[in-house]
C-alpha cells in the first residue's frame, strides 16, 4: 500500500464535506432503525429526515433564557461542530492526510477534549437547570472516560512508536492494530460514544432531564450543537479506522473509497449500539471508568510496549 | 507560515466560516427574526429563582484524582514514541510510574471517593 | 510575515482576555476568559515548532480550566455575576506588583544579551523529549510520579467527606459500603 | 419557506388526568406518521393536550405555550373524536401561517420599545430589591451533609414528557442531589382503565424505558402497546421484547437499587429493576398482582424515595413506580 503523504492544501477543504456526509449517513441510519422500532416504512423521508429536520431548525425562532449567558452558551454552541471538524483534520482518506500532523494523536486529544468546555458553557450559559445539571454531567462523564481514551491512544502510538497518524497507518501493513489491541479498540469505541454524548453516554443530553444541555436551545443554536455531536461521532469513527483498522488498506477498490466504507462501517456499529442501549448513568460510570477501564487499558498498553520491545 | 499547522489555521477559518453561513442562511429564513427571550422551562411553573447559584458537585474529588493522574500523560505521550529505542528500561520506569499512580487511585476509590456522596 | 502577524494577534489576544479575567463578573466568564488566554499563550509555542508542547498545553489548560470552573462556582458568591461585583482586591498593592513586574521583565528582555544558538534543534522534538525524559531526566520524572501520588493521596485525605470506616464500618468488615449513592463497582 | 412542510413536527404532548385514551391516540398517530416526542419547549413546535385540563393545569400549559419560539402549534384534544383531524390541522397550521409576531418576552424584562425584538444582553438588570431581570438569586439552606449551600427549587410535572399525568413534584436540589420533596396530584381523574393489562405494562414500561434513555425499547414497547389495545399483537413478539429487555445489562444498571421499598407494598416491593421485571411478566402474559389502591401507596412512599437521591435516579423512581392517576380517584388537588 502506498504510504500516507501529506495533501495539497486545498484537500483540507475537503475535511468538512467528507465528515459531513458521514454524519448525515449516521444520522440516517438513526432514523431507519428509529423507523423499524416504529414499525414504520422506512421511506425516502426517512432517508431524508436529517436533511429535513435541519429545514425545521433553520426555520424555527431562537430563544434564550431570560438573564441567560448568551455569550458563553453561544460559544459553547459553536464550539461543539468547529472542534469536530478540526479533530477531523488529521484523519487520513485514503492515502491523503489534508495535514498529517507530527502530533496528530494528540491533536485529535485535544480537539475531542474541547467538548467539555463546550457542552459545559452551552449548558451554564442557558441559565436553567436542566443545562446547568446536563453540562456538569458531561464534565464527570469526561474525568471518567478521558483516562482510558488517553491509554487507547497512547497504546496506538507505542504500537506504531509515532505519534503521526500516517506512521499508525504505515504501522498496520500486514497486522491491524485491532488484532493485537483488541482492548485498546474496545476503549477507543466507548470513548468515541462518551465523546460525542451519544448512545449510552448521553446523560448530558438526556430525556430524564428534558434535554438536559440541549434543553433551551432552539433554531440554529440548536442545529448546530446537534450537527456538533454527529460529526463528532462521524470524526470518532473515521479515527478509529485510521488507528486500529488499517487506514485505506484493502483489495480491490481505491484507499480512499476503503476509508470511507471502513468509517462507515464503524459509524454504523456506533449507531447501532447507540440504539440497543440504555444511558449510563454518571454515579455508576465513574466507579467503572477508573476501576475497571483504566486497569484494562494500562495492561493493554503493558502488553503493546513489551511486543514493540521484541 | 512555514509551520506544519498552516493547514490548521485554513481549516479552522473554513469551518468558523461555514458556522457563520449557517447563522446567515438562518437569519434569512426564519419566520420570526430575533431572539425570544423567555422564562426557563419548569414543567408549566414560575421559576422561582435564577438557575446559575453556586453548584455543588458531590463529586469534587474525583476532578483532583484526575488532575494528578493526568499529569502522567505529559510524560506518556513523548514516551510512547521513544520506547522502542530506548529498550526495557523504560518500559519498566513508566509502569513503575503508573503503578505508583494506580495505587493511589486505588487508595481512593477504597475511600469512596469515586461515588456520590 | 504571516508568522509574525500570528505572534501578534496571539499576544494581543493573550493580554486582551487575561485583562478580561479581571474585568468580567461571572465566575464562568473569568475562567474562560483565562483558558482563552492559555491557548493564546500556547499558539506561539506552536510556531517555534514546539508542536508537542503547544498541543499538550492546549489539550492540559482546557481540562484544567473545565476544573476550575466547576471549583470556582462551587465557591465563590454570586458565581453568573449577575449582581455587579468586582475581582480586584487590594487595588494599590497589586497594581505595584504588576507595574514593578513588567518593569523588571521588560527590563530584561531588553537589556540581557540573549546568546547566540549554539548547535541545532533535533530532528523530531518530541522523540528528543522522550529520549531525555527516559535517560538524563529520569529522577525528575520518578520524583514527579511520587509527587503526584502524594497529592492523590493528600486530596482525597484533606477533601473527601467520607471515608473508610464511614463506608466499611469501624471494623472495615461491613460490606456493602454505606454510601448514600450507590456506584458502579462492587455495588 | 416551504421547509417546515418537509419536516416532520416534534410534539410536546401533554397528558391530562382522564386523557388517557386521547393520549393513547395521539401516540399511536405519533408513531405511525413518524412525528417525535419533543423533550422540552425549545425542542417543540406542536403542543398537544391530551384531554380537558383543570385550570391549575391550564395555566401550566399556557405558561408552557408560550415557551415555544415560531413556528408554533397548539392542539388542545379534551375528547377522542376526530384525534387525527385535529392533529392535522395543527399540523397545517404548523407550515401555513407566518408564525407569531416576533420578540415576545417573557414578561420579566422591561417591554422593549415597540416590543421590538431583542438580541442585546440588557436583560439582565438588577431591580431595588436585589433581584435580577425579575427574578431573585438562589437562597442558602442546610444540605444532607450539613453544609449550607445554595438551594434551587425544581417543579416535575404537570407539563413534562414521559411523565405520570397529574402529578406533581416540587424538589429543592442543591447541585444535583435532592434535598426535599413534595407530592401534588392535580386534576380529576378518569374511568378505570378497561383495556389489556399487558397494554398497562407496556404503557408504564415505555416511560421507564425513555426516562432511562433506551430509546429504541421505548419505540418498540409503545407500538407493542398500540398493537395490543387493537387486538392485532403477536404473543411472541410480546416474549420476544420482554426476554429481549430482561438481558439488557444497561437497563438492569440504571435501575437497580433505585427506588427501594421493603416488604408489605405489593407489587410496589423491591427496586425499579423488580418492578420492571413485573411489568415484562405481565407483558410476556402472566396476570397482573392485584395491588389494592396502588397509588396512595406510591404517594405515600414517593418522598422518601427521593429526597437524598441524586437528579438522574428521580425520574426513574417515579417512572418505576408510575402511579396510575389517570384512572385512580386517589388524592384530589392537594
Amino acid at each position: 500500500m502506498t504510504p500516507v503523504g501529506q495533501g495539497a492544501v486545498w484537500t483540507v477543504l475537503l475535511v468538512p464535506i467528507l465528515l459531513g456526509g458521514l454524519a448525515l449517513g449516521g444520522a440516517s441510519f438513526a432514523r431507519v432503525l428509529d423507523a423499524r422500532a416504529d414499525g414504520r416504512r422506512v421511506t425516502g423521508a426517512v432517508l431524508a429526515a436529517p436533511l429535513s429536520a435541519t429545514g425545521r431548525l433553520l426555520v424555527q425562532q431562537r430563544r434564550a433564557v431570560v438573564a441567560s449567558d448568551r455569550l458563553l452558551a453561544r460559544t459553547g454552541v459553536v464550539l461543539v461542530p468547529v472542534a469536530a471538524v478540526l479533530a477531523a483534520l488529521v484523519v487520513p482518506w485514503g492515502n491523503v492526510a489534508a495535514s498529517d500532523l507530527s502530533v496528530g494523536i494528540v491533536w485529535f486529544n485535544a480537539m475531542e477534549v474541547v467538548t467539555w468546555a463546550a457542552l459545559w458553557m452551552a449548558g451554564w450559559g442557558t441559565n436553567s437547570v436542566w443545562g446547568l445539571v446536563g453540562g456538569y454531567r458531561f464534565v464527570v462523564q469526561g474525568l471518567s472516560y478521558e483516562l482510558p481514551h488517553m491509554f487507547a491512544l497512547i497504546t496506538v502510538a507505542t504500537g506504531a512508536g509515532s505519534l503521526r497518524v500516517s506512521d499508525v497507518v504505515a504501522a498496520q501493513d500486514g497486522l491491524w492494530f485491532v488484532v493485537w489491541m483488541p482492548v485498546a479498540f474496545a476503549a477507543f469505541l466507548i470513548s468515541a460514544l462518551a465523546l460525542s454524548f451519544a448512545g449510552p453516554f448521553d446523560t448530558a443530553t438526556g430525556r430524564d432531564v428534558a434535554g438536559g444541555v440541549l434543553a433551551e436551545h432552539s433554531g440554529v443554536d440548536r442545529l448546530l450543537l446537534l450537527a456538533g455531536r454527529w460529526l463528532l461521532l462521524a470524526a470518532a469513527a473515521a479515527m478509529a479506522v485510521a488507528l486500529f483498522l488499517g487506514g485505506g488498506s484493502g483489495p480491490l477498490l481505491p484507499t480512499w473509497l476503503w476509508t470511507v466504507l471502513k468509517s462507515a462501517a464503524v459509524l454504523g456499529l456506533l449507531v447501532w449500539l447507540r440504539s440497543r442501549t440504555a444511558t449510563l448513568r454518571m454515579d455508576r460510570f465513574v466507579e467503572v471508568g477508573w476501576m475497571v477501564l483504566i486497569p484494562l487499558t494500562l495492561l493493554q498498553a503493558l502488553v503493546v510496549a513489551v511486543v514493540v520491545l521484541r | 507560515m512555514q509551520s506544519e499547522f498552516a493547514p490548521v489555521l485554513l481549516l479552522l477559518v473554513a469551518t468558523v466560516a461555514a458556522v457563520a453561513a449557517t447563522y446567515g442562511v438562518a437569519a434569512l429564513v426564519r419566520w420570526a427574526p430575533g431572539v425570544l427571550v423567555v422564562d426557563p422551562f419548569s414543567s408549566g411553573m414560575a421559576p422561582e429563582e435564577h438557575a446559575v447559584s453556586r453548584h455543588h458537585v458531590r463529586w469534587y474529588t474525583v476532578t483532583m484524582v484526575f488532575l494528578a493522574f493526568d499529569m502522567e500523560m505529559v510524560f506518556m505521550y513523548p514516551w510512547a514514541v521513544v520506547v522502542a529505542q530506548v529498550g526495557p528500561k523504560a518500559v519498566v520506569e513508566m509502569f513503575g510510574f503508573l503503578a505508583v499512580l494506580m495505587v493511589g487511585v486505588v487508595y481512593a476509590w477504597r475511600e469512596g471517593t469515586f461515588r456520590w456522596t | 510575515m504571516a508568522e509574525a502577524v500570528i505572534f501578534w494577534v496571539c499576544a494581543a489576544g493573550a493580554v486582551a482576555t487575561g485583562v478580561a479575567v479581571f474585568r468580567v463578573d461571572s465566575m464562568a466568564r473569568a475562567t474562560f476568559a483565562l483558558l482563552a488566554s492559555f491557548v493564546f499563550a500556547a499558539t506561539p509555542l506552536l510556531l517555534l515548532g514546539l508542536s508537542y508542547l503547544g498541543v499538550l498545553v492546549i489539550l492540559m489548560m482546557i481540562m484544567e480550566m473545565v476544573v476550575m470552573a466547576i471549583f470556582m462556582i462551587m465557591l465563590m458568591m454570586n458565581p453568573a455575576g449577575l449582581m455587579p461585583m468586582s475581582m480586584v482586591h487590594n487595588r494599590r498593592g497589586s497594581l505595584a506588583i504588576a507595574v514593578g513586574t513588567f518593569v523588571v521583565l521588560g527590563a530584561g528582555v531588553l537589556l540581557v544579551d540573549w546568546p547566540q544558538r549554539a548547535g541545532t534543534p533535533p530532528e523530531d522534538v518530541t522523540f528528543a523529549l522522550g529520549e531525555a525524559l527516559m535517560g538524563s531526566h529520569m529522577l525528575v520524572m520518578l520524583v514527579i510520579g511520587l509527587g503526584l501520588f502524594a497529592t492523590i493521596v493528600s486530596a482525597v485525605v484533606l477533601a473527601h467527606p467520607r471515608g473508610r470506616y464511614d463506608r466499611f464500618g469501624d471494623d472495615l468488615r461491613g460490606r456493602p459500603a454505606d454510601d448514600p449513592i450507590r456506584g458502579g463497582v462492587g455495588r | 419557506m416551504d421547509l417546515m412542510r418537509w419536516s416532520t413536527p416534534r410534539v410536546l404532548v401533554v397528558p391530562v388526568r382522564a386523557g388517557r385514551a386521547v393520549r393513547l391516540d395521539v401516540e399511536r398517530l405519533m408513531r405511525e406518521r413518524g412525528w417525535e416526542s419533543a423533550a422540552s419547549p425549545a425542542d417543540a413546535d406542536l403542543l398537544v393536550v391530551c384531554g380537558t385540563p383543570d385550570a391549575d393545569t391550564g395555566a401550566a400549559v399556557d405558561r408552557v405555550w408560550n415557551l415555544l419560539g415560531s413556528p408554533r402549534a397548539r392542539a388542545d384534544i379534551p375528547v377522542r373524536h376526530g384525534v387525527a383531524e385535529r392533529l392535522d390541522r395543527a399540523r397545517a397550521e404548523l407550515g401555513d401561517r407566518p408564525g407569531r409576531p416576533s420578540g415576545r418576552t417573557s414578561g420579566r424584562r422591561r417591554p422593549a420599545p415597540g416590543d421590538r425584538p431583542d438580541d442585546s444582553d440588557d436583560d439582565t438588570r438588577t431591580d431595588h430589591d436585589g433581584d435580577v431581570a425579575g427574578l431573585p438569586m438562589a437562597e442558602r439552606a442546610p444540605d444532607r451533609d450539613g453544609l449550607t449551600l445554595d438551594r434551587l427549587h425544581l417543579t416535575l410535572g404537570p407539563v413534562l414528557p414521559d411523565w405520570p399525568a397529574g402529578l406533581v413534584v416540587r424538589l429543592a436540589v442543591q447541585g444535583d442531589v435532592v434535598q426535599t420533596a413534595a407530592v401534588e396530584v392535580w386534576g380529576e381523574p378518569g374511568g378505570r382503565w378497561d383495556g389489556p393489562p399487558a397494554a398497562a405494562a407496556l404503557d408504564s414500561l415505555a416511560r421507564l424505558l425513555s426516562v432511562c434513555g433506551a430509546a429504541t425499547a421505548t419505540r418498540r414497547a409503545r407500538r407493542l402497546r398500540d398493537e395490543v389495545l387493537a387486538g392485532s399483537a403477536d404473543p411472541a413478539a410480546l416474549n420476544r421484547f420482554a426476554r429481549r429487555l430482561r438481558r439488557s445489562w444497561t437497563l438492569r444498571w440504571a435501575t437497580d437499587g433505585v427506588g427501594r421499598l421493603d416488604g408489605r407494598h405489593g407489587d410496589l416491593t423491591g427496586d425499579a429493576t423488580q418492578r420492571c421485571r413485573r411489568w415484562l411478566d405481565v407483558v410476556a402474559g402472566s396476570p397482573p398482582v392485584p395491588g389494592e389502591d396502588r397509588t396512595a401507596a406510591v404517594l405515600t412512599a414517593l418522598p422518601g424515595l427521593l429526597e437524598g437521591q441524586e437528579l438522574a435516579t428521580v425520574r426513574v423512581v417515579v417512572a418505576s413506580l408510575d402511579p396510575d392517576l389517570e384512572s385512580s380517584g386517589t388524592g384530589a388537588t392537594s
